[in-house]
């Protein structure tokens, strides 16, 4: 392994810069979006974007404990993988206890169609919603996201940067497209039809 | 085929759209000899057990929403039934089978699609969270961070005024709230099937409807297609939409009624 | 500036032990003392301390934006003194956040009915407070008020100074009056129940 990355750091301009851009991700409380560290630096959107290479070049896995990532709409530091079994002894999961399927059909829900309300929720699942909704949001997995336009309108729920950062996601364009889980209404609108037919057969 | 020879364990169902998209794909069962209202009813009995153990003894209960979940489910589902009366009509059903499938049925496969893609979507959410399974993370703020001052910003007081109206504005939607009955049972319509029948050989469906709500008469029709799955009745109809007949069941016509359910 | 460190993390036995350290370290959201991160490192101690001196040296003023610090608690990652300005910068950020329709609600129950409980603002805006109420609690706009009377009673909120403030009232006789609410709070609180109790909660 070379060492251009240290010495990189310690000699050329950049090198200022992306020990700040350490600095900051070292105490933030959440992924800091490109912008905000720009801001924070006090420097321009494309230099931090150099210094941000250098940060992740220094700080990825195989090198280092600590691994430069893109997620949630910004950028973060993480524990190495190799180190995921000492963390497990000290820490918890950001989501220990498993999702239930009804929780993960919820969140899909939101995630794709948000903000959703829970009746909207209700519709699609064809089961009450409330107590998913509830442990969700208790999760800091789903979030309130203002209200429905319509008078006494339900509240809505989008997802969290939490939840983007618990599936490992950079935003949620990453997510499969819908469309492609679409085969199979086709089947069911043919099961349906065969169900009609069955008696002319 | 009853919900107990199915042999189907309802918990292991999200909800009735989970169990009808399972049995519609399940290619070995037939439709056509799914006990659909005892599904239905066994459906609704479960809800009710989960908000016993949920809510103490006293308060058995459907909630609202299950309510309003269950009551849009029954019409779709009377929808399916239609598909699966059809089988069941002796005279008519085999120009009726040749007919397009109507609004509701076309409904019920786009709700159940989309379900489809929810589950889909959900599997795939499981399949990444195991594999992230060893991404660690610091939930929270950094141990040696600064102090954070977050200033808020100056907000119109009328702000409050208007928070408070949205809290104070019913919902649009009609309430539910005055089904003091929630669910007629079906026994009921059974029991007044029957009655009705033991006066008279035949009598209209539509004609007993009368001021039944929609969910009310959602599971009228289920009513009757129970005393159909039991033999007792005959349903006719002359033609989609036209009015439904009900007719006692009269010894010649079983065993045309029983090559008709095997076919 | 030798390259000596970065080659032992790569080369050494330690190396992988100094990866682990630091990846325990930058997940951790307080201090962690020598025989936590010797626990979870499932290392003894003699050899954790070994590798801290390696993470210490690989982290300090100058080298990296990351520090390793030694503090009454145990270790810890700060950010260099040289980003300071930077991560004041991220952390007093000037911009005035405004309040979310979740915050505004709430605000508006605990100010114009006086002290309630978190039970009472749920079942009001039928979605769980805690995650509102919290963060309320933390900017400072509203504080605890003592118990509900009944044994064992939930913690009662009330408004503070501070929201006085930010919303430019003298005191609270200065709430814009509510002229299509008859009534005093208590007649209120009783019209957002019913309505509450409409919506399904």
């Amino acid at each position: 392994m070379d060492e251009r990355p240290l010495r990189l750091i310690t000699s050329s301009p950049l090198d200022a810069l992306a020990r700040t851009v350490e600095a900051l991700l070292v105490v933030a409380s959440a992924p800091l979006p490109l912008e905000d560290l720009a801001a924070a630096a006090d420097d321009d959107v494309e230099r931090v974007e150099a210094a941000l290479r250098l940060v992740g070049e220094r700080h990825s896995e195989g090198r280092s404990g600590i691994v430069l990532e893109h997620v949630a709409g910004g950028y973060a530091f993480r524990a190495s993988r190799e180190a995921a079994g000492a963390c497990s002894r000290l820490f918890e999961r950001p989501v220990q206890r498993s999702l239930s399927q009804a929780a993960l059909e919820t969140l899909a829900i939101v995630a794709y169609l948000g903000p959703c309300t829970r009746p909207e929720i209700t519709r699609i699942r064809g089961v009450a919603a409330e107590a998913t909704v509830a442990n969700l949001l208790e999760r800091g997995l789903i979030a309130e996201a203002g209200r429905d336009d319509a008078p006494g309108g339900a509240i809505r729920y989008r997802v969290t940067p939490l939840f983007e950062r618990v599936f490992g996601l950079a935003s949620l364009a990453e997510l499969p497209r819908l469309d492609d889980f679409e085969g199979d209404a086709e089947t069911i609108r043919e099961r349906l039809h065969v169900v009609a037919a069955q008696r002319g057969a | 085929m009853r919900v107990a020879e199915l042999e189907l364990d309802l918990e292991a169902f999200e909800g009735p759209l989970d169990l009808l998209l399972t049995l519609v794909l399940k290619e070995e069962i037939d439709l056509a000899e799914i006990d659909v209202a005892g599904i239905v009813l066994a459906f609704i009995e479960e809800l009710l057990g989960r908000d016993r153990s949920e809510n103490g003894a006293d308060e058995c209960e459907l909630g609202e929403s299950d309510l309003e979940a269950c009551g849009e489910f029954l019409v779709l589902v009377s929808a399916l039934l239609e598909l699966k009366a059809r089988l069941l009509f002796d005279d008519e059903a085999a120009e009726l089978a040749e007919l397009e499938p109507e609004e509701a049925a076309e409904e019920l496969a786009r709700r159940l699609a989309a379900y489809r893609r929810t589950k889909e979507a959900a599997a795939w959410l499981t399949s990444r969270l195991e594999q992230e399974q060893d991404r660690f993370f610091r939930l929270g703020p950094a141990p040696l961070r600064p102090p954070v001052s977050r200033p808020v910003a100056p907000h119109d007081p009328a702000a409050l005024a208007a928070a408070l109206r949205v809290l104070a504005t019913p919902p649009q939607a009609v309430s539910l709230a005055h089904m003091a009955l929630r669910y007629p049972p079906l026994e009921q319509f059974v029991q007044r099937f029957r009655s009705l029948l033991a006066g008279r050989s035949r009598f209209d469906f539509e004609n007993e409807l009368g001021e039944l709500s929609r969910v009310e008469q959602a599971v009228a029709f289920l009513a009757l297609l129970e005393l159909g799955r039991l033999d007792e009745v005959a349903i006719k109809q002359a033609a989609p939409f036209a009015p439904i007949r009900v007719e006692r069941r009269d010894t010649e016509r079983s065993s045309a009624w029983t090559s008709a359910r095997s076919a």
